[in-house]
């Protein structure tokens, strides 16, 4: 098959950014949702990857590597999050946390 | 002396009256407002006799530049002619002995004060509408005696009745100053000033006759004229007007303020005369407002409207004779009249509070022997109104009129019949009225005896009523022409086609005839055969005419539906104003939007997500959309 | 520089009355009277001693504020300013001795606000800066905002903030209007400059023009206010305390006329002359409609409110016809309607007192009980219909006669405006002070205090009435406006 | 393409596929972890190897655990399962999937606009990925730094248990 490699890894990335963000919309869950945002994070990351390998520089790397170390703070700060609204709630329904509404 | 005094006088009373309301006593307002119409009369008769001394020459005086505003220039100046020296001494001296009356008609009234400084308001204003040199300050004299016209007919305020009388005849007669207000912009916009003098001169080369303009300007000024003087078709204010005082009914009402349309016609008769049209229209509404006027005073009840509606009518006999052209004729009426109504008014107020406050002619009767006096009085006004031949003012008067509106160059014959109906109708109601109140069975008790103050008036009115007609005489009747000679400077004899002492003499036959049937109609059917009367006034289609024309021919009725009504009802329902709603439903709907666009900060994490994805889905939809489609 | 004492004397009683008042309210009010008064009779002299010159501008006086965008401290004085700016001390001085009893909370702001109003619109009168006109533009609207909205009636917060709306909204047009047309100058002449008198002849094209005067405009027409602008009016002026009644209806509509005859006709001629017809019809529905509003009302503040609606009519059509009969119409308009309008609003005012009603169906009357006021009420109540003989006859006679000359049709429908103020204004009579009367209780008539403001105003309108040659000589100087 | 990488994509995308549709965490986390060592796989092909590396270690590794290890200590089981299930309706999920497959088919048709010849991945070594995180980038490399740390300080803070202390705008729930 002669697919252009940046072609199928973008593809590829797309598909997996699409299934992220299918899983955060549909999801109650906060823990769901938090897996959701690394999944997106991680096609992101792919796609960078691939746009380096396309282009032969290293910048795309050094993208992914800032998306690594992001996604690694997010987590710590989100499951902090999430163990306090669950303290706070009872629950980790999103949807309950919706007092900031118009 | 100066012609200013004759209104300054009483305007000067009229102030202190207002100022010194609660101080004066009532012997103080009497006299101050009697006095100070004397002593103008006084000035005026005076002015008169230097005016006839000079050989007529007009009389002028400059008080003060009233206003001046970029080639408009007005001032307050007077101007005494031959015209204005009649009209003065008609006010004057008819105003004083109603002045001396009111005294004692009104002495039992609280505001007595207010009565008398409106009064003289009154007589001022009007001595300045006839005296002005100018038409701004004939306007101002002109719009002055609607006002105390409005104060004085709603002077018993707290009758809400009275108040919308008064209202009534403030805003019709408004509409005709409208009119008035437009001829005013016309004639300055062509001959460049509101000066009588120079418009009359310069409009003669200004226009020809006939020209639309001067047409159009000649009915504006007839419009005002029209309302002023309760002609059709504004005539409805009139009878209403008679919820005033008595006093007023005679001197307002009847003697001065509604002749002033005749004034401003015969003033301006050199605009009339190049607009025959206007002058044709002119006398075509005097001749239906008399006989229309005549018919409604016919079946009246009340005997101040019988005698509203008489004025009405003779006051189309006047627009009739200015019409035809016989413009000195129609002043003469005015004069004649002025004498007559005014007694017929003053004796009908003295039989009202004879009779304690009753108007309802059905209610009198048998009058003649416990009021002699006013017996005597309201025959000579009521013969003078019906034109009884060779002895009374009325007779001379009117059949000049009638006469003229045959055989003047703006005559018709269709005129002459509807004066001579008029004459038929005039004596009927005249004597219909007399005789209801003064024969009969007594219905109502005299309980109080009009005072001297009151009949003094009287008597001298009821001799001027007969003297007055000598001093101008038809033709075949020694031919005195006093009157239209003292006239000759400013209004031109009358043209006549026919010169002939037969038909003349046949008109005033015919005339004297038809208002002598009309007395004897009256008379059969009040005094002698009253049931019949009652009988056949009782049948169907005689009880709706009577109620037809008693209502005045429904004129009221076609106004209330016509304006009154659509105006009152469109604005209530805008109320609230509609231009309002539109901002107040901007208001809302941006409250509505606030709303909506509130209710989307659901505060739900996955909504706010789907926003993002719509988002991109629209941004990439429409990078799509403007790359490769 | 007399015209710079005008302003701080105000500015400055402003402040002192402010501070005052902690000690004393009375002290506080004399302060307020004393300055107006002192202004009042400085323009009154500088009216007397007056000599007709060919110099147009009595007074001029000009100190560089921001060189940099052209923008100077530029006062001067024709004969139109002076005489808005008399009727500004006037009515100004009447209205802080009409609230001497009514207004007992928060006194000394009250004539804080009252003299900083006052303030800005003799500003705006007197400022030839466009920047600084458009600086007291603002100045007035603020104070007037608090006098409506803290001193009021029941619902006064809606209307303060329906004033402020309106009157923003047309002043932000305005100063749009005012930018372009600095920048217009700025880059045909290569001069930046808010200067009246250099902007006086921008070169411009016709359809710039076109848009900055319809800014000018509708700004100023909010203000008079014409038809389709004009609901803020009822509200507020039926809301505000009596003063603030006085100095809406017979100042603040004011400035909107001055305007239109300061700006819009001399700086866009030939544009104004293009919507010349538009907003005489303006003027006429304005005329009619605000009669038709007037006749319906049964609120007896809000009825006077729509009067002014009709009677700010004429001025708009005076205004358009570009003539200079219509032109003295108009001038004499704005303050025979000052006046009337004013002495309505303060009679209205002292019956609400007495009474503490304004519904007109509560009513009724009152002429028994207060012959006085009822004597004063019906010689307003026939200026407001345009008798002759006082002053507002003048100024619609005036008005018409002119207007006649630029559009006879639309004339003919004013002219019937005047027989529907005859309706309205006979209604007001009716309503309060003829008929029965069933209150037992007397009523006192007119105090000392209200007898010499009603005294003074009706001396003031028969003045107008039969000797108005001195105001119409005084505002004569109109080429600039006619050309 | 080698089929290697069509292998590891299909993987990647079945095992994402597994990790949104279940509805026990545990295993969606699982499924998560063989996803990104897929993805991993990936990354290696296309000339990243320390990427790869990373990868494995920093994500599926550290990142995963952490997670995992979360969960274990909340105790979910059975019961938010349930939950999980009674959530997931058709009702619920079908239109939002539908918008994403929207934008999945405009990247997709983006993606595929690249008319380029197919050519090889070119590879990049790790120590031209170090001399560009050291070089140009040193500035990003110092604020990765300070996140991290405020990550570390927020996760502390945050994870404090404190009795009764109510987050500012959690005050006043109806608890």
């Amino acid at each position: 098959m002669n697919v252009h490699p940046t072609t199928a890894g973008m593809l590829l990335a797309g598909v997996l950014f699409v299934l992220g963000l299918i899983s955060i919309l549909v999801r109650r869950d906060i823990i769901f949702m938090l897996l959701s945002v690394e999944i997106m994070l991680n096609a992101a990351g792919l796609a960078f990857v691939v746009a380096s390998s396309h282009w032969g520089t290293a910048d795309g790397q050094v993208m992914f590597m800032f998306i690594l170390a992001m996604a690694a703070a997010e987590v710590s700060v989100g499951l902090a999050l999430i163990l306090q609204l669950y303290h706070q709630l009872k629950t980790l329904d999103s949807d309950e946390a919706s007092k900031m509404n118009g | 002396m100066l012609p200013a005094l004759i209104p300054v006088i009483p305007f000067l009373s009229a102030f202190i009256l207002m100022l010194g309301w609660k101080q004066l006593s009532r012997a103080a307002v009497a006299v101050i407002g009697c006095g100070s119409i004397a002593l103008s009369a006084a000035v005026a008769i005076g002015i008169a006799a230097q005016f006839a001394a000079n050989g007529e020459q007009a009389i002028q005086q400059h008080v003060w530049t009233w206003l001046q505003a970029g080639g408009f220039r007005a001032g307050v100046d007077f101007r005494m002619d031959a015209l204005s020296v009649v009209f003065v001494l008609v006010i004057t001296i008819v105003g004083f002995l109603i002045h001396v009356y009111a005294a004692g008609y009104m002495h039992d009234e609280p505001d007595y004060s207010r009565f008398f400084a409106c009064m003289n308001l009154f007589v001022g204003a009007m001595l300045v509408l006839v005296m002005a040199d100018n038409l701004l300050l004939l306007y101002f004299g002109w719009e002055g005696v609607g006002l105390c016209s409005y104060l004085l007919i709603g002077f018993w305020y707290k009758d809400p009745a009275n108040g919308y009388a008064a209202r009534k005849a403030f805003i019709v007669t408004r509409v005709g100053d409208t009119a008035m207000g437009i001829a005013l912009f016309m004639l300055f916009q062509y001959t460049g000033t509101l000066h009588i003098q120079n418009i009359l001169e310069s409009a003669t080369q200004l226009w020809s006759k006939g020209d639309p303009t001067i047409t159009l300007i000649a009915l504006l000024l007839l419009g005002g004229a029209v309302g002023k003087s309760a002609q059709l078709p504004l005539q409805t204010w009139l009878p209403d007007a008679m919820a005033g005082p008595t006093p007023v009914s005679a001197l307002i009402h009847a003697a001065t303020m509604v002749t002033a349309g005749v004034y401003l016609i015969a003033r301006t008769h050199t605009l009339f005369e190049l607009a025959p049209a206007a002058q044709t229209t002119t006398a075509v509404i005097g001749a239906i407002t008399l006989v229309l006027a005549g018919f409604s005073a016919l079946v009246q009840t009340d005997i101040k409207r019988v005698l509203a509606y008489s004025t009405v009518s003779q006051i189309g006999y006047m627009f009739l004779a200015l019409g035809c052209g016989a413009w000195s004729a129609a002043v003469f009426h005015f004069v004649t009249h002025a004498f007559f109504k005014a007694l017929l008014f003053m004796g009908a107020g003295a039989i009202i509070v004879a009779l304690h406050h009753e108007q309802d002619m059905f209610k009198m009767g048998g009058l003649k022997k416990q009021l002699r006096a006013v017996y005597w009085v309201f025959l000579i006004g009521s013969a003078s109104l019906a034109a009884i031949p060779f002895v009374t003012a009325g007779f001379y008067s009117k059949d000049q009129i009638i006469w003229l509106s045959w055989s003047a160059a703006g005559g018709h014959v269709g005129f002459w019949l509807a004066a001579l109906l008029g004459a038929l109708l005039t004596g009927m109601y005249t004597f219909r009225m007399f005789f209801l109140v003064f024969y009969g069975d007594i219905k109502t008790k005299v309980h109080h005896r009009p005072g001297n103050s009151m009949m003094i008036p009287l008597y001298i009115l009821a001799v001027l009523s007969t003297v007055a007609g000598f001093i101008e005489l038809p033709h075949t009747l020694g031919h005195v022409t006093l009157f239209s000679n003292w006239l000759l400077p400013v209004l031109p004899a009358v043209t006549v086609l026919q010169e002939s002492a037969i038909l003349e003499w046949t008109s005033q036959g015919l005339s004297a005839l038809l208002a002598l049937s009309g007395i004897g109609l009256a008379y059969a059917w009040v005094v002698i055969h009253p049931k019949g009367m009652v009988d056949f006034l009782e049948m169907p289609a005689i009880l709706w005419f009577r109620g037809f024309w008693a209502r005045g021919w429904d004129f009221d009725k076609l106004y209330d539906v016509l304006l009154v009504r659509p105006y009152v009802y469109l604005s209530r329902i805008n109320k609230r104003d509609l231009v309002d709603k539109l901002y107040t439903g901007l208001a809302q709907l941006m409250q509505w939007c606030h709303h909506m666009l509130a209710r989307t900060q659901s505060g739900l994490l996955r909504w706010y997500i789907l926003g993002v994805v719509l988002g991109a889905v629209a941004i990439l939809s429409v990078l799509i959309w403007r790359i490769y489609i | 520089m007399i015209l710079l004492v005008l302003l701080l004397i105000l500015f400055v009683a402003a402040l002192l009355s402010w501070i005052v008042a902690a000690k004393s309210n009375l002290l506080c009010r004399w302060i307020a009277l004393g300055s107006l008064l002192i202004n009042l009779v400085i323009v009154l002299v500088i009216w007397v001693n007056h000599t007709t010159t060919a110099d147009r501008w009595w007074y001029n006086f000009r100190v560089d504020w921001i060189p940099h965008f052209g923008i100077s401290l530029h006062l001067a004085m024709d004969g139109l300013s002076l005489l808005m700016v008399a009727l500004t001390f006037f009515l100004g001085a009447l209205s802080v001795l009409i609230s001497w009893k009514e207004i007992d909370k928060r006194v000394g702001f009250f004539h804080f606000n009252l003299l900083f109003v006052l303030c800005g619109i003799t500003g705006v009168f007197l400022t030839m800066d466009l920047f600084l006109f458009y600086f007291f533009w603002e100045m007035m609207l603020i104070p007037m905002y608090f006098l409506i909205g803290i001193w009021g009636h029941e619902r006064r917060e809606y209307a303060a903030n329906k004033f402020f709306l309106f009157t923003q909204a047309g002043g932000l047009l305005m100063l749009l209007a005012i930018l372009g047309l600095y920048f217009v100058h700025g880059a045909n002449t290569h001069v930046y400059t808010f200067d009246y008198f250099d902007l006086l002849n921008t070169p411009m094209e016709p359809g710039t023009a076109r848009w900055l005067m319809l800014g000018f405009l509708i700004a100023f027409l909010v203000k008079v206010p014409a038809v389709p602008f004009h609901t803020w009016l009822p509200d507020a002026h039926t809301e505000a305390s009596t003063a603030g009644s006085v100095v809406l209806a017979g100042l603040l509509l004011k400035t909107g006329a001055y305007g239109i005859l300061r700006f819009v006709l001399p700086l866009f001629p030939a544009a104004a002359v293009e919507i010349a017809p538009l907003a005489m019809l303006l003027g006429v529905i304005g005329i009619l409609y605000g009669a038709m509003l007037a006749y319906a009302q049964t609120d007896f503040k809000r009825l006077i409110a729509y009067t002014s609606v009709s009677h700010m009519g004429f001025v708009l059509l005076g205004a358009f016809a570009f003539n200079e009969i219509a032109y003295q119409g108009v001038v004499m308009q704005m303050i025979t309607h000052g006046i009337s309008t004013g002495a309505l609003f303060i009679i209205a005012g002292a019956l609400y007192e007495r009474i503490h009603t304004r519904n007109l169906k509560q009513m009724g009357g009152l002429w028994t009980r207060l012959p006085l006021m009822g004597s004063a009420v019906m010689i307003f109540v026939m200026g407001s219909l345009g008798l002759p003989g006082l002053g507002n006859f003048i100024a619609e006679f005036l008005v018409l006669l002119g207007s006649w000359q630029a559009n006879q049709w639309l004339t003919v429908f004013a002219t019937i405006g005047l027989v529907v103020a005859t309706a309205y204004s006979l209604r007001i009579m009716q309503k309060v002070f003829f008929g029965p009367c069933d209150r037992q209780y007397t009523l006192p008539d007119l105090n000392m205090r209200e007898m010499v403001i009603i005294v003074a105003l009706v001396i003031v309108i028969f003045w107008l009435g039969f000797h108005p040659q001195p105001v119409l000589n005084t505002s004569q100087n109109i080429n600039y406006v006619v050309r | 393409m080698d089929p290697a990488f069509y292998i590891a994509a299909a993987i990647a995308i079945l095992s994402t596929l597994m990790v949104i549709t279940r509805y026990n965490i545990m295993h969606a986390l699982l499924y998560l972890v063989v996803s990104l060592l897929a993805v991993a796989v990936v990354l290696y092909m296309y000339g990243a190897p320390f990427m790869a590396a990373l990868e494995v270690i920093v994500y599926a590794g550290a990142i995963m655990v952490l997670l995992i290890f979360f969960v274990m200590m909340l105790n979910l089981g059975k019961e938010s399962a349930e939950r999980e299930r009674g959530w997931l309706k058709p009702r619920i999920w079908i239109f939002p999937s539908l918008l994403c497959i929207i934008l999945l088919g405009e990247l997709v048709f983006l993606v595929l606009q690249n008319r380029q010849p197919v050519s090889d991945v070119i590879i990049v070594n790790p120590k031209d990925v170090g001399m560009a995180l050291f070089g140009p980038y040193i500035i990003a490399v110092e604020l990765t730094g300070i996140l991290l740390m405020a990550g570390i300080v927020g996760a502390y803070h945050l994870g404090r248990q404190k009795q009764k202390t109510l987050h500012r705008f959690l005050e006043n729930t109806e608890v």
